[in-house]
């Protein structure tokens, strides 16, 4: 059996390549008919097989003692003390919503929860991490993409409670759109897609399926180009409303003990959903009747059945004997249900339509059969040099101040977050705005602090130091609230692999996630990949491996907001800063080019800091902290002003050389934070700082109406108001 | 006092008035699913907020055709009170309990954010508990809040005293600033001619408790418990 | 039977949406746009032979579900195949 | 001149406002109701005399900005007076 014997367009259209389809005739000993050429093509695709990256992601730390769930299912999951565990999981939309933004990141949502629902677990929580080109250009895809996510999480009553909004050149054609959710579960209920038990039925449960998006997994792993248009009807119209009743049924189901497993149907639909189900349990195999998958169209294929992406569905594996109990579960919501199959232990999954077997194909063929692809990677020239010493010093630092607040990228997204419903479920003790979000376990007194976070600058200019400077942001961000860094799921973002420059970045990118999330003892329990974000070989994105992170308190009695709360108190940064001014917000702002090594990160001074943070945060000694991210401590500190509506007094800042002004107040230095201590606390915190061999400088007194340095800058928050909420209409 | 709180399918506050209704202010709590035909003997009907039947065509116009709407229909007509937040507003106008209607936001955008409201009766059950002319701080969050009834029926509405919130700033000043979504005469929030059916966009729900941000919401929820309830939590 | 089915807002509800679409099309140089007003259209199809019928079950949904009359006016029509005029 | 515009989903695309409507109807009791799908219906005003423009300006208009190629279809008629049919 050789190529030949096949047309290399119905090869394209499937999107395998001859070597792929000669690996399937050798394993197989025969040649796929239609169908099976089509499943393997949607399952074979980067999206769903990983085949590039696969490699590489086994390098990730995905173990701890508190983890119940790593990679490999839905979501991960971790305990977090009273009986309960954290479940969660980001993942990328990104080719969608560059073609139809509105209903591109709405779906995206709409997969993400069915990932934590597949898991038992009740959603309480998204966030979503959106890049775009710059504003106005890009303004279709930012308006689009926001009114999508509100679309979804506002309809589904899941509070959408933290994320980014970035705008640069490089995301122009190719928008990022990575949404997390993050959902809660008794450990004891913890559910696992495993197909277990021969005999037992596969219950496809939701909408009726169409031709949706039929090749929407290949679709998401090829680079967009002109042809793009014609693969459109990939791009699907989500019903929200559908998935809250879903959402609720599946709860529900914790009444029976007759349900084996659930699993979402996204990527690939059925044909992924069964063979993944049944792939995770050595020697089983299913048989699936399309006969009697309930459709919202006439004349459809088995093909098209096996391959459709319809949203809103899932498959649940039900003991036999005991469908109508479970079905009667699903009815109460008006949710249609159809037993379609059962469990077999032949290793095969098989298709039939009617009794006529249209499809016969290993499990394992499917799931793990894609040939791992050897790529080549070879470092790039290093971008432009910075030479900080040539670099002007700074003239008006108030005007720096105010040109960085209204900048694009650091400006207030209260203009998104008031668009999401962030405050559903009672549980919404930090609402977004400042660093990480707080969720209280209802019941409890644990806190749950959320955040996402990647400044691609840095991956650009040093995939491997960005990577982890973005794992070190995400857990500066939780410390901030008093919580202590649990778990990471991540969203690696890349160009086309097949460029050696690119894969390079994906072997730094992932190298230094290890070493971070090492560094720091997070686990990375979940997490998704999407490539070829490239249209036409152009224009390709920066690295960005986005960083969510779920942190954990005892008692969120104690937990911390950004914002000045007390006239008086003492305002201090916490850590060291140095010149880095390399990829700086300043250095694009001011100076107008993306330049120089990003910030030197030193992680086990990062410890060191975060573990003060928290020893003062639980001794409850901070009213506030607040880190120092882009656009460095001037702008965390006006952020803190703003966010408390409190001003602060501080004398002028006299740099130790070598250190500049300019690095001073505009560096972004990491391990550092903006704190506010009641005048009474500092001995303590001073001895706290001593103990954990942390500088602490002394910045000025909160209170009043202005930000104020004495001789250098003086602006009213009126002023910085103006200036930092430009984006709010 | 037995509060009950009806879900629709696409509702999601119903949990939340739940929470509030039951770990909050202790009194008695029974849901009411859409399907069901008799109200369960509660003294006080919650419609929550959340999105109905998706909020497809119009909010609020599918639900209203719900079996439960009936019995709130008779009971309201009896003069029990029926309390309608967010959604359960949109449902309470569609159903013709309230007049008037809910239409897109004037910035045609969703918004979740805190508003304050000038209560402007306190001879009602639902307000009993507040002062005269008392600023709340309670948060909305709908796309579809602006408030529109045709002229005549309006000022017989004000005539009659039928407004009870409206939207107003800090100082509990009535200013077109403090309006977060077009309402006409920055209505928040309506009574009907009796006084027992009472219809608001803004989420009480949501600031019963202070580690949300605010505890004005449960002075309404005291008010029509009636003090009756000893408060457990606040 | 088809029905199509046309919802508008009342001419006393203010169309913030139409003002917008209107705004926008501006932008992208309809200057000779005066008014714009965005409404619904819901196309029914319906198992029935008699268009009498068809109508006056048509006006029913109309009043109890489609349209909302105190903010809405609506018109149809009814007929007998899927051709559009 | 007034065009008016109607908006609808693709044949293919996922409707669910339709869906939901339709099963609204049929709880109604309105089972003869075998299909419904929910679109836009957009009325322009333009200040413009020929006919022939009208309709390429139209026609530019829903390209660019009524309709969503990518998941709705549009059609619309122009008309030089309010009058409907
Ligand atoms: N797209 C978004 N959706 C929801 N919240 C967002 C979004 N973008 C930013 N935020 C919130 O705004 C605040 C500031 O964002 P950001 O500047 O990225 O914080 P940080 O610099 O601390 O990572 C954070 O609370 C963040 O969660
Ligand atoms: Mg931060």
């Amino acid at each position: 059996m050789s190529i030949r014997q096949i047309d290399e367009r119905k090869l394209r259209e499937v999107a395998l390549t001859p070597d792929e389809y000669k690996a399937i005739v050798e394993q197989l000993k025969r040649a796929p008919n239609e169908v099976e050429l089509g499943m393997l093509g949607v399952l074979w695709s980067e999206h769903c097989s990983y085949k590039s990256s696969k490699a590489l992601l086994r390098r990730l730390p995905s173990t701890g003692a508190a983890v119940l769930q790593g990679p490999g299912e839905n979501a991960g999951a971790v305990e977090i003390g009273e009986g309960w565990a954290v479940v969660f999981k980001i993942e990328s939309h990104n080719h969608p919503s560059a073609i139809e933004p509105y209903q591109g990141a709405a779906t995206g949502v709409g997969g993400i929860i069915r990932d934590v629902i597949a898991m038992g677990a009740r959603p309480v929580a998204l966030l979503d991490s959106l890049r775009f080109g710059p504003l106005p250009e890009s303004s279709r895809h930012f308006e689009g993409v926001v009114a999508g996510i509100g679309g979804y999480g506002n309809c589904m009553g899941i509070p959408t409670v933290g994320g980014e909004v970035y705008f640069e050149d490089c995301y122009a054609s190719n928008p990022l759109v990575n949404a997390m959710c993050v959902g809660l579960v008794r450990s004891d209920q913890l559910k696992r897609a495993r197909a277990e038990g021969a005999g037992n039925r596969l219950l496809l449960v939701g909408a009726d399926t169409g031709r949706d998006g039929i090749h929407g997994a290949s679709f998401a792993s090829l680079e967009l180009d002109e042809n793009s248009a014609e693969r459109r009807p990939a791009v699907q119209v989500g019903n929200p409303f559908l998935e809250k009743c879903l959402l609720e049924a599946c709860m529900d189901l914790t009444h029976t003990d007759a349900v084996v497993a659930i699993q979402d149907l996204g990527a690939a639909g059925l044909t992924s959903a069964v063979a993944e189900c049944a792939g995770r349990v050595p020697g089983a195999g299913a048989v699936i009747d399309v006969a009697r998958v309930p459709r919202r169209e006439r004349g459809m294929t088995p093909y098209d059945v096996m391959l459709s992406e319809s949203q809103e569905r899932m498959l649940v594996v039900v003991q036999r004997g005991r469908e109508r109990e479970v079905e009667s579960i699903f009815h109460a919501w008006d949710l249609t249900s159809a037993v379609i199959g059962e469990v077999t232990e032949d290793g095969q999954l098989t298709v039939v339509d009617g009794d006529e077997e249209v499809a016969r194909l290993p499990v394992r063929l499917l799931t793990d059969g894609a040939p791992v692809r050897r790529l080549v990677a070879f470092a790039p020239e290093p971008p432009f040099g910075l030479d900080v010493d040539a670099l002007p010093p700074v003239v008006d630092p108030g005007a720096t101040l105010l040109r960085l607040l209204s900048s694009p990228n650091l400006c207030s997204r209260r203009g998104v977050i008031r668009r999401y419903d962030h405050m559903v479920g009672d549980a919404t003790v930090v609402p977004p705005g400042g660093d990480a979000a707080m969720l209280r376990v209802k019941g409890t007194r644990i806190g749950l602090a959320v955040t996402t976070d990647c400044n691609s600058r840095y991956c650009h200019l040093d995939p491997h130091l960005g990577a982890q400077l973005a794992v070190a942001e995400a857990a500066r961000n939780i410390v901030a609230t008093g919580a202590k860094p649990l778990a990471v799921t991540d969203c690696l973002n890349f160009a086309n692999p097949d460029r050696p420059e690119v894969y390079w970045e994906m072997e730094e990118t992932i190298a230094g996630l290890a070493y971070a999330c090492r560094a720091l003892d997070v686990p990375i329990v979940s997490g998704n990949v999407s490539l070829y974000n490239d249209s036409n070989g152009e224009s390709a994105i920066y690295p960005t491996p986005v960083v969510g992170m779920v942190g954990l308190i005892d008692d969120y009695g104690k937990r911390l907001g950004a914002g000045f709360r007390q006239d008086g108190d003492f305002v201090l940064l916490i850590g060291s800063s140095h010149n880095d001014l390399g990829g700086s917000e300043y250095l694009k702002v001011e100076h107008g080019y993306v330049a120089g090594r990003p910030p030197v990160l030193d992680l086990q001074r990062e410890q060191a800091v975060n573990r003060l943070i928290l020893a003062a945060a639980q001794a409850g000694l901070l009213h506030s902290a607040h880190d120092c991210a882009e656009g460095g401590m001037l702008v965390a500190l006006a952020e803190s002003c703003l966010l408390g509506g409190l001003g602060v007094r501080c004398p002028a800042v006299r740099p130790e050389p070598p250190l500049r002004l300019d690095a001073a107040f505009f560096g972004e230095s990491p391990s550092r934070y903006i704190v506010s201590v009641p005048s009474r606390a500092m001995p303590e915190v001073q001895s706290l700082a001593r103990r954990h061999h942390v500088e602490i400088s002394l910045l000025g007194l909160a209170g009043g109406n202005v930000l104020e340095f004495e001789g250098q800058l003086k602006l009213s928050l009126a002023e910085l108001r103006e200036a930092w909420e430009v984006m709010v209409r | 006092m037995k509060f009950g709180v009806v879900v629709f399918p696409g509702t999601w506050s119903d949990r939340d008035c739940g929470w509030v209704v039951d770990q909050v202010l202790g009194a008695e709590l029974v849901y009411l699913w859409h399907k069901d035909t008799d109200l369960k003997g509660c003294d006080c009907v919650i419609l929550p907020g959340g999105f109905a039947y998706g909020d497809y065509l119009r909010t609020g116009a599918i639900a209203r055709f719900a079996p439960i709407m009936e019995q709130v229909g008779e009971f309201a007509d009896r003069g029990g009170l029926v309390w309608g937040i967010c959604n359960g507003f949109q449902v309470l106008c569609e159903a013709g309990l309230l007049p008037g209607a809910l239409v897109r936001n004037a910035s045609l955008e969703f918004r979740c954010e805190w508003t304050n409201l000038l209560v402007e009766r306190t001879d009602l059950p639902f307000t009993a508990a507040c002062d005269e002319r008392e600023v709340l701080r309670i948060p909305i969050s709908h796309g579809e809040g602006s408030y529109f009834a045709d002229p005549a029926t309006l000022s017989r509405m004000e005539q009659r005293g039928q407004v009870l919130f409206r939207y107003c700033d800090k100082d509990g000043r009535v200013v077109p600033g403090a309006n977060p979504n077009g309402s006409l005469h920055n209505i928040a929030g309506i009574v009907n001619t009796r006084g027992n059916v009472l219809g608001m966009m803004p989420h009480p729900e949501r600031c019963a408790e202070a580690e949300l941000g605010g505890t004005d919401g449960l002075k309404l929820f005291r008010s029509v418990a009636g003090g009756a309830v000893k408060v457990l939590v606040s | 039977m088809i029905a199509r089915v046309i919802v508008t807002p009342k001419a006393v509800v203010n169309d913030p949406q139409g003002i917008t679409v209107k705004q926008g099309l501006a932008s992208l140089g309809f200057r000779e746009v005066s008014d714009v007003r965005v409404g619904k259209y819901i196309e029914v199809t319906l198992d029935t032979t008699s268009e009498h019928e068809a109508r006056q079950r048509v006006e029913e949904m109309c009043r109890q579900l489609l349209a909302n009359h105190v903010i809405e006016d609506f018109r149809f029509e009814v007929t007998r195949d899927g051709h559009h005029r």
